[in-house]
């Protein structure tokens, strides 16, 4: 222990602001701790001091039944909203503050290669198992740390004009700072059971901020369902812990990347350890087969959706695999897996989202989709790109979310002031809002061109590079040599590289589509409705501007040589000491500076995202297009699409309902009450009392009987003696 | 005393006896049965005196054919059973037949286990004058106790009997 | 504070006083009822809760000095207690705790006061026997944990049943009788065989040439080496009662009915404390007496397997329950299959996780089933199908409910996860592939009892009873708040505890691996 | 004799046996049990006989006590039985049952 802190004390953070990366979680900490305890003050009334004698009609209960049917409805700010407001929203922005001046004094730190651990206190120490609260700043947590609480300080300043009216304004703001809080532990965790508190930290908030507003069923399954699937994941993620200690005696990542390479290149051991790790991935980053819950998570408030469910958690997937690089590069099998999975995640993703009109749902697809371009690129081993991605991404598609609740706020507002019921979300119901909201009609055109990958926006850069870094893996590298379920590595990575450029084309079309379903063409709100829509106020509007402008800068943390717009490769040089030295096992031989051949594959990735926006431009026509209380049903492939595949109909169908009738009938009515408890169980009681019975009818009471019984027992008993 | 004339009585009276139990068992009415009993009773104890038992026999006749049989007599009189007014009192002739089966089997049974030689006579009792010395000699020596403690089941029983025989409140 | 207590030599006196603290109780009770002529309720002896309350506090603040005493690189046993009892059998009153008995220990004394806090108000007649009735369990309860004669082990071990059935059979329930006869006749049953391994060892343990007579003593029967199929026997009669009240799948359905049928206090009393004296017994009695028995492949792999088969089983029953005390019922059955699992995988941190989770378990389900008797007293039903919603009248509640809730589930950063976490982690070493089924527990953990408080909490609130529902009042936000300070204590710092238990299961694994190696040369030598 | 005696101990025994078999009147059935007792008496006697000691006469009288009081108790039940059932038919007396 003491030796470790001299260890730390010499680190060149030793005494900077690093120091006190604890705080970092333990301020949104606060922040929830202050928001909860208000939003249960507010609501909390205390009950009788003996409540089975109280009558359950009494006056008090009434008048609280009262006011609590009375204050669902109404529209008033809750009584605590200014508080919650200052706190909720300071302690992510202090967060913030302390993250960029950890920032500063990693920038002035130079270049160090072992990360700060700062130990607190020992967590679960027994035998040879030594997990302490320990939290470890190295480039790559920093980089999440800053998308985090500055993505996250942004919109929770956008919750406070778009959940205002809210009777549950603390509570939001509890979960939300909670959410914060745990969702940097994940990315500070310096063991891996550390990080497995923040994953299942953020599967907890998402599980609360889905079912936010949990008094409509449906929400509170939606959270439910991503609880429980991510929990599949989590399975995978446990096993990787067990047979990572089992195996290495140590949990810390540290010290299991430096002790990776014991592992053996390319065994089943490393292979199988880094599968159940992607299995924890594929659940939290809703990748195949385990995306279901993510496009249900929309239930949950839009701001959430942005955060949680957008930028961040879902994120985590990507940043495990980053973080767990040296245990990837052992596995080309394990890496090829990661990057199919991602590829066939992103195209099949897309497709529904070709398809949708819940203008939250084609965001979540779209967001599935992305998530599965960042597996692509880890999976390559292009870390670096991946997270770079992460970051873009984290950019724009905040926006879009954010952007996408700016409407949703208006629409529902229009709908409110009118008392109309339809669904505020579906574009079929929206239409040329682009005269009544320009400045979020702006913005988000700026996050459909990143998205699409149109430079000189955020995206094109991001993706180009995960694109550019699978057509040169195909090339050369570990992978390239590699088979995969006997197929040679090389020319899965360049069906891959195909597969990539036909899923940007679809996102360039259905990105295009929402715009112009949303933004242009004839309004098809109702006339009262159309004098109420305006624009959201600026507390929500100016963080959509800021993210509107990193999103279309965004790029330039990391122009590629072919483009140097600028500083080459800063987000690639800051992320070396951490994935460098993976990143350089997966790519073998380095290329021979900028060859012509890249220059032909960006040109082949712009054109394609312009095809896309053109296509969708020219095919689509907003125009004819029916309020959803009109719309005719689809048919055909279009059918398929909007359903989703049916896959949410084959889960039920095929696993759920089987798991729980089986469980009813077969296990509960059948083997345990059934055979245990009516065979066994009674059965024996029923045979003790059988013989019982038996024996009781010998007792008839008749003297003569029992004569009878006697005579013939001294017979018999004579009759041993005589014949012995 | 003459050993012929002696086991020829004996014989007389045990023969009797057995005939006398025969017709007790098969009286249909309650009173001869009794009768008969009494008769059993009588012969009993003139094998007891055969036996140099004579202060046994003596109570015999007096406690058995005397008091108990005259018990029951006033019972059956008391309850006007008299007559066999019941014709299923006796069991039906197969239950007679598996009754005499059994019993003649346990007569087998008992003499088949019976192998044990005996002496035909061993000495006589000492004293034929003195016949209630011998028995109250260890009656009231060695078996004090149980004679006092029998004293005692006696008065249960009397209590008892007039406890159960007595009519309750109700019947009157 | 160690200090204070040597000046006391309170190691000397401990363990008898806390046996007796609560008889004493018990018969205070049963003086001032005989004394008074009232009969029994409530409103007319609301001194007997009191009496009761006091008892149990100070027994709480008389054995938290244990805490601190416990000294976990000092001897093996620690407090030890030592006096004549039935002196031609050689039978002693002999106690002392070490690592696992003190932690059960302090779980009892916890649990004690909570668990009269929660009838308070709920049990209302014939109080004085009820109240008595549960300080004579608590001692049976405390001897159980602290005994090291097997004869006192026995008789503590059956005095436990009796305030149990009657608390089930009198307080309980609609089918309280058939409830607490079924609880009754099965442990029983179970416990009889182990009764008779209890003699059997008593006759084997003479050591003529040493002149030692026939003993009970703990530590000398665990010196006899048995032979290979006597210890078989042997195990198998021990097994069969620990087995029954662990509940291990196939011998769990007397918990659903009785759990059901209990009132509050009983079932947090049986799930909190009573399971845990079948895993005890495992930790304590059948495995380090009969370590090759218990370590041959065949009853290690069929053990492992009901383990398994309860983890899942418990599980997916508790999905489909209507009634949330069945669920949580079931969702026991489940747990203690992870106890079982971590004891016998036998490896340092699957035993400490074993341990663990039986504390966890008593602090989480105690707390579930408080909370539904909470609810149970404001609206006299346990269906699920009967709330919904109720987050919105009685947000306390419902915030309670949730994060004891996910502490059951195992969410990190709450005590269950630490002791899930460690057994899965320590029986990934010896058995990966039991592990792996184990694992997918987690799943459904968060599926039934995520399912449950959906239907209670969350949901629309459509019926028109629950709008009446009142709020916990601070008599129930005190038991409740101590239980979620716990439940956060142990999940963030969980290591005192881990520390205090750490040499004991260590020795426990480390003489069961020895047991079975010296046999097992032993037995080469034969042939 | 003793051999005589014995023999018409065990005839008189089993006739009372056979007697309590198949009778159904239940004051006959006490003479019954009262004709097996003497039988016993006899082999009593016979056997002090044998021994040339007067021991097994005193059991005759215990056994006579005994009889005597069994008389007196099992008559006065068969009267109240008599009473409530206006018989004293066996079959129609089952109250041993449980």
């Amino acid at each position: 222990m003491l030796q470790e802190l001299a260890a730390v004390d010499t680190h060149p953070l030793a005494e900077t602001a690093a120091r006190f990366v604890g705080l970092l979680p333990l301020l949104p900490l606060a922040g929830f701790l202050v928001n909860g305890a208000l939003s249960l003050a507010s609501s909390y009334k205390r009950g009788p001091a003996d409540p089975s004698a109280a009558g359950a009609h009494d006056g008090t209960a009434a008048e609280q039944v009262a006011a609590h049917g009375s204050d669902h409805d109404a529209v008033a700010r809750h009584p605590y909203a200014a508080i919650t407001s200052v706190v909720g929203t300071l302690m992510p922005a202090l967060s913030f503050a302390l993250a960029i001046a950890i920032f500063l004094a990693m920038v002035s730190a130079g270049d160090f290669s072992t990360p700060y651990v700062r130990s607190y206190f020992d967590w679960m120490v027994t035998g040879d198992l030594q997990i302490r609260w320990a939290f470890q700043l190295d480039q790559l947590s920093m980089v999440m740390v800053l998308v985090i609480t500055g993505v996250g300080t942004l919109i929770h300043i956008f919750s406070i004009g778009y959940m205002r009216d809210d009777p549950g304004y603390p509570r939001f703001f509890a979960y939300l700072n909670l959410f914060v809080a745990f969702m940097l532990v994940l990315v500070l965790g310096a063991s891996y059971p550390v990080m497995f508190v923040g994953w299942e930290g953020v599967g907890l908030c998402s599980y609360l901020l889905i079912g936010y507003w949990y008094n409509v069923k449906s929400n509170a399954d939606a959270g439910l369902k991503a609880f429980i699937v991510n929990r599949i994941g989590d399975v995978g993620f446990l096993m990787a812990m067990f047979m990572i200690f089992a195996n290495l005696h140590t949990l810390d990542i540290t010290a299991v990347n430096a002790a990776a390479p014991s592992l053996g290149f390319n065994s089943a051991l490393v292979t199988t350890i880094c599968l159940f790790l992607f299995m924890g991935c594929v659940g939290k980053s809703a990748q195949l087969p385990l995306y279901v819950w993510l496009p249900d998570a929309m239930a949950g408030p839009t701001p959430v959706s942005a955060l949680i469910h957008a930028a961040t958690m879902v994120t985590a997937g990507v940043y495990l695999i980053a973080r767990s690089s040296a245990l990837f590069v052992m596995s080309p099998a394990a890496c090829i897996t990661v990057a199919v999975v991602g590829t066939l995640t992103a195209l099949f993703a897309a497709t529904i989202g070709l398809k949708q009109w819940d203008i939250k749902k084609v965001l979540a697809y779209s967001t599935i989709s992305q998530l599965g371009y960042m597996f692509m690129g880890v999976g390559v081993g292009a870390y670096a790109a991946g997270m770079f991605h992460l970051i873009t991404h984290a950019f724009f598609k905040a926006l879009l979310f954010l952007g996408s609740g700016s409407v949703i706020f208006a629409m529902h507002r229009a709908y409110h002031h009118t008392g109309n019921h339809d669904d505020a979300q579906d574009m079929r119901n929206m239409g040329g809002l682009r005269k009544y909201m320009p400045w979020t009609f702006a913005l988000m055109w700026i996050a459909t061109l990143a998205i699409a990958g149109v430079p000189p926006f955020s995206g094109f850069f991001s993706k180009d590079g995960i694109l550019g870094a699978v057509f040169e893996r195909a090339q050369h590298g570990t992978l390239a040599e590699a088979t995969w379920l006997g197929m040679p590595g090389s020319a899965v990575l360049y069906a891959l590289y195909g597969l990539g450029l036909l899923t940007a084309l679809l996102t360039a079309i259905y990105m295009t589509r929402l715009m112009l379903y949303t933004f242009h063409g004839p309004n098809r709100t109702g006339e009262a409705e159309r004098a109420q829509l305006r624009e959201a106020p600026w507390s929500m509007t100016g963080p959509l501007v800021v993210l509107g402008v990193l999103s279309a800068v965004g790029g330039w943390l990391d122009l590629p040589a072919t483009l140097p717009l600028g500083p080459v490769g800063l987000l690639d040089k800051w992320l070396e000491p951490v994935v460098g030295a993976a990143t350089a096992t997966a790519a073998g031989v380095v290329g021979e500076g900028v060859t012509s051949t890249e220059y032909v594959l960006i040109a082949v990735a712009v054109a394609i995202a312009v095809l896309g926006i053109v296509i969708a431009l020219v095919r689509l026509r907003p125009a004819a297009l029916l309020p959803k209380r009109d719309a005719l049903p689809e048919h055909g492939i279009e059918k398929l699409l909007e359903n989703k595949y049916y896959i949410d109909e084959l889960y039920d169908d095929a696993i759920v309902t089987p798991l729980v009738s089986g469980s009813r009938n077969i296990l509960w009515k059948g083997i345990d009450r059934g055979i245990i408890d009516s065979f066994f169980v009674n059965g024996s009681a029923a045979l003790s009392r059988g013989v019982g019975w038996v024996g009781s009818q010998f007792q008839s009471g008749e003297t003569g009987a029992y004569a009878w019984a006697i005579a013939i027992g001294a017979l018999a008993v004579l009759g041993a003696f005589t014949f012995r | 005393m003459n050993t012929l004339v002696y086991t020829f009585h004996f014989y007389l009276f045990g023969l009797i006896a057995i005939a006398s139990a025969l017709a007790f068992v098969t009286r249909k009415s309650a009173v001869a049965a009794a009768l008969w009993l009494v008769n059993t009773m009588f012969c009993l104890s003139a094998l007891f005196v055969m036996l140099d038992a004579q202060f046994v026999a003596a109570v015999q006749v007096l406690v058995y054919a005397g008091a108990i049989m005259v018990v029951f007599l006033f019972v059956v009189m008391l309850l006007n059973l008299g007559e066999a007014s019941e014709v299923t009192d006796i069991r039906s002739l197969g239950g007679k037949l598996t009754a005499g089966f059994v019993g003649l089997l346990m007569l087998a049974e008992l003499f088949s286990l019976s192998r044990l030689k005996f002496p035909r006579l061993m000495g006589a009792m000492t004293d034929h004058a003195n016949v209630v010395n011998p028995v109250s000699a260890p009656l009231f020596h060695e078996f004090l106790l149980p004679f006092e403690v029998t004293s005692v089941v006696l008065l249960v029983a009397v209590i008892g009997a007039v406890v159960l025989a007595k009519r309750g409140p109700k019947a009157q | 504070m160690r200090d204070f207590l040597t000046q006391l030599s309170y190691d000397a006196w401990v363990l008898p006083a806390l046996l007796l603290i609560p008889l004493a109780g018990a018969l205070l009770l049963l003086v001032t009822g005989s004394l008074s002529s009232d009969d029994g309720t409530l409103e007319a002896a609301p001194s007997a809760r009191v009496i009761a309350l006091v008892t149990f506090v100070l027994e709480f603040v008389v054995s938290m000095g244990l805490w601190w005493s416990y000294d976990p690189a000092g001897a093996r046993w620690q407090a030890t207690f030592d006096h004549w009892w039935i002196i031609p059998w050689n039978a002693r009153l002999s106690m002392g705790i070490d690592g696992i008995s003190l932690m059960m220990v302090l779980l009892t004394t916890v649990i004690m006061p909570l668990a009269v806090l929660g009838s308070w108000t709920s049990i209302r007649t014939k109080v004085r026997s009820y109240y008595a009735l549960m300080l004579v369990l608590t001692t049976g309860m405390l001897g159980v944990f602290v005994a090291r004669d097997m004869l006192f082990f026995y008789l503590m071990w059956e005095i436990m049943l009796i305030p149990m059935y009657f608390i089930i059979g009198i307080w309980g329930g609609e089918r309280r009788v058939y409830a607490s006869i079924k609880f009754f006749i099965y442990t029983t049953a179970g416990s009889l065989l182990m009764l008779v391994g209890i003699i059997y060892l008593w006759t084997v343990s003479p050591v003529p040439a040493m002149g030692l007579p026939a003993s009970f003593d703990y530590d000398r029967l665990l010196s006899i080496a048995h032979t290979h199929r006597a210890a078989l026997w042997l195990f198998g009669a021990f097994f069969l009662a620990f087995a029954v009240k662990t509940p291990m799948f196939p011998f769990h359905t007397w918990l659903p009915d009785a759990h059901v049928e209990a009132p509050t206090a009983g079932s947090v009393i049986l799930a909190s404390l009573m399971l845990k004296m079948g895993t005890y017994g495992f930790l304590r009695f059948a495995i380090p007496l009969f370590p090759t028995a218990a370590m041959t492949p065949w009853v290690r792999t069929t053990v492992l397997s009901l383990a398994v088969i309860g983890i899942i089983y418990g599980a997916l029953v508790a999905m489909v329950q209507p009634d949330f005390k069945k669920l949580v019922a079931y969702s026991s059955v489940s747990h203690l299959g992870f106890v079982v699992l971590g004891i016998f995988a036998l490896t340092q941190q699957s035993v400490q996780g074993a341990m663990m989770v039986m504390i966890n378990h008593g602090i989480s389900t105690g707390a579930l089933f408080l909370l539904i008797g909470m609810l149970y007293e404001r609206r006299h039903t346990r269906l699920i199908a009967s709330y919904g919603g109720i987050a919105r009248v009685v947000p306390l509640f419902s915030a309670l409910l949730v994060i004891v809730s996910f502490s059951s589930i195992g969410l990190p950063a709450t005590n269950g996860f630490v002791g899930e976490f460690l057994v899965l982690l320590g029986s990934f070493k010896t058995h990966p592939f039991f592990t792996l089924f184990a694992t997918t527990a987690v799943i459904y953990a968060a599926a039934y009892l995520l399912w449950g408080i959906q239907g209670i909490v969350f949901n629309p609130l459509d019926k028109k009873e629950n709008e009446h529902i009142t709020d916990l009042n601070a008599r129930e936000l005190t038991i409740m708040g101590v239980l979620v300070v716990a439940i956060f204590w142990i999940g963030i710092y969980p290591q005192p505890i881990l520390r205090r238990m750490e040499s004991s299961s260590a020795y426990f694994v480390h003489s069961v691996e020895q047991g079975q190696a010296d046999t097992r040369t032993a037995s080469r030598e034969v042939r | 004799m003793i051999a005589e005696a014995l023999f018409f101990s065990a005839v008189l025994f089993i006739i009372g046996v056979v007697g309590v078999l198949i009778r159904r009147n239940a004051i006959i059935i006490f003479m019954c049990v009262e004709l097996m007792l003497t039988a016993v008496n006899l082999s009593f006697i016979a056997l002090a006989r044998l021994h040339g000691s007067a021991t097994g006469q005193v059991f005759v009288l215990f056994v006579m006590t005994v009889a005597a009081a069994e008389a007196a108790v099992g008559l006065a039940i068969v009267i109240s039985i008599f009473r409530h059932h206006k018989s004293v038919d066996l079959r129609n007396i089952n109250l041993l049952k449980g």
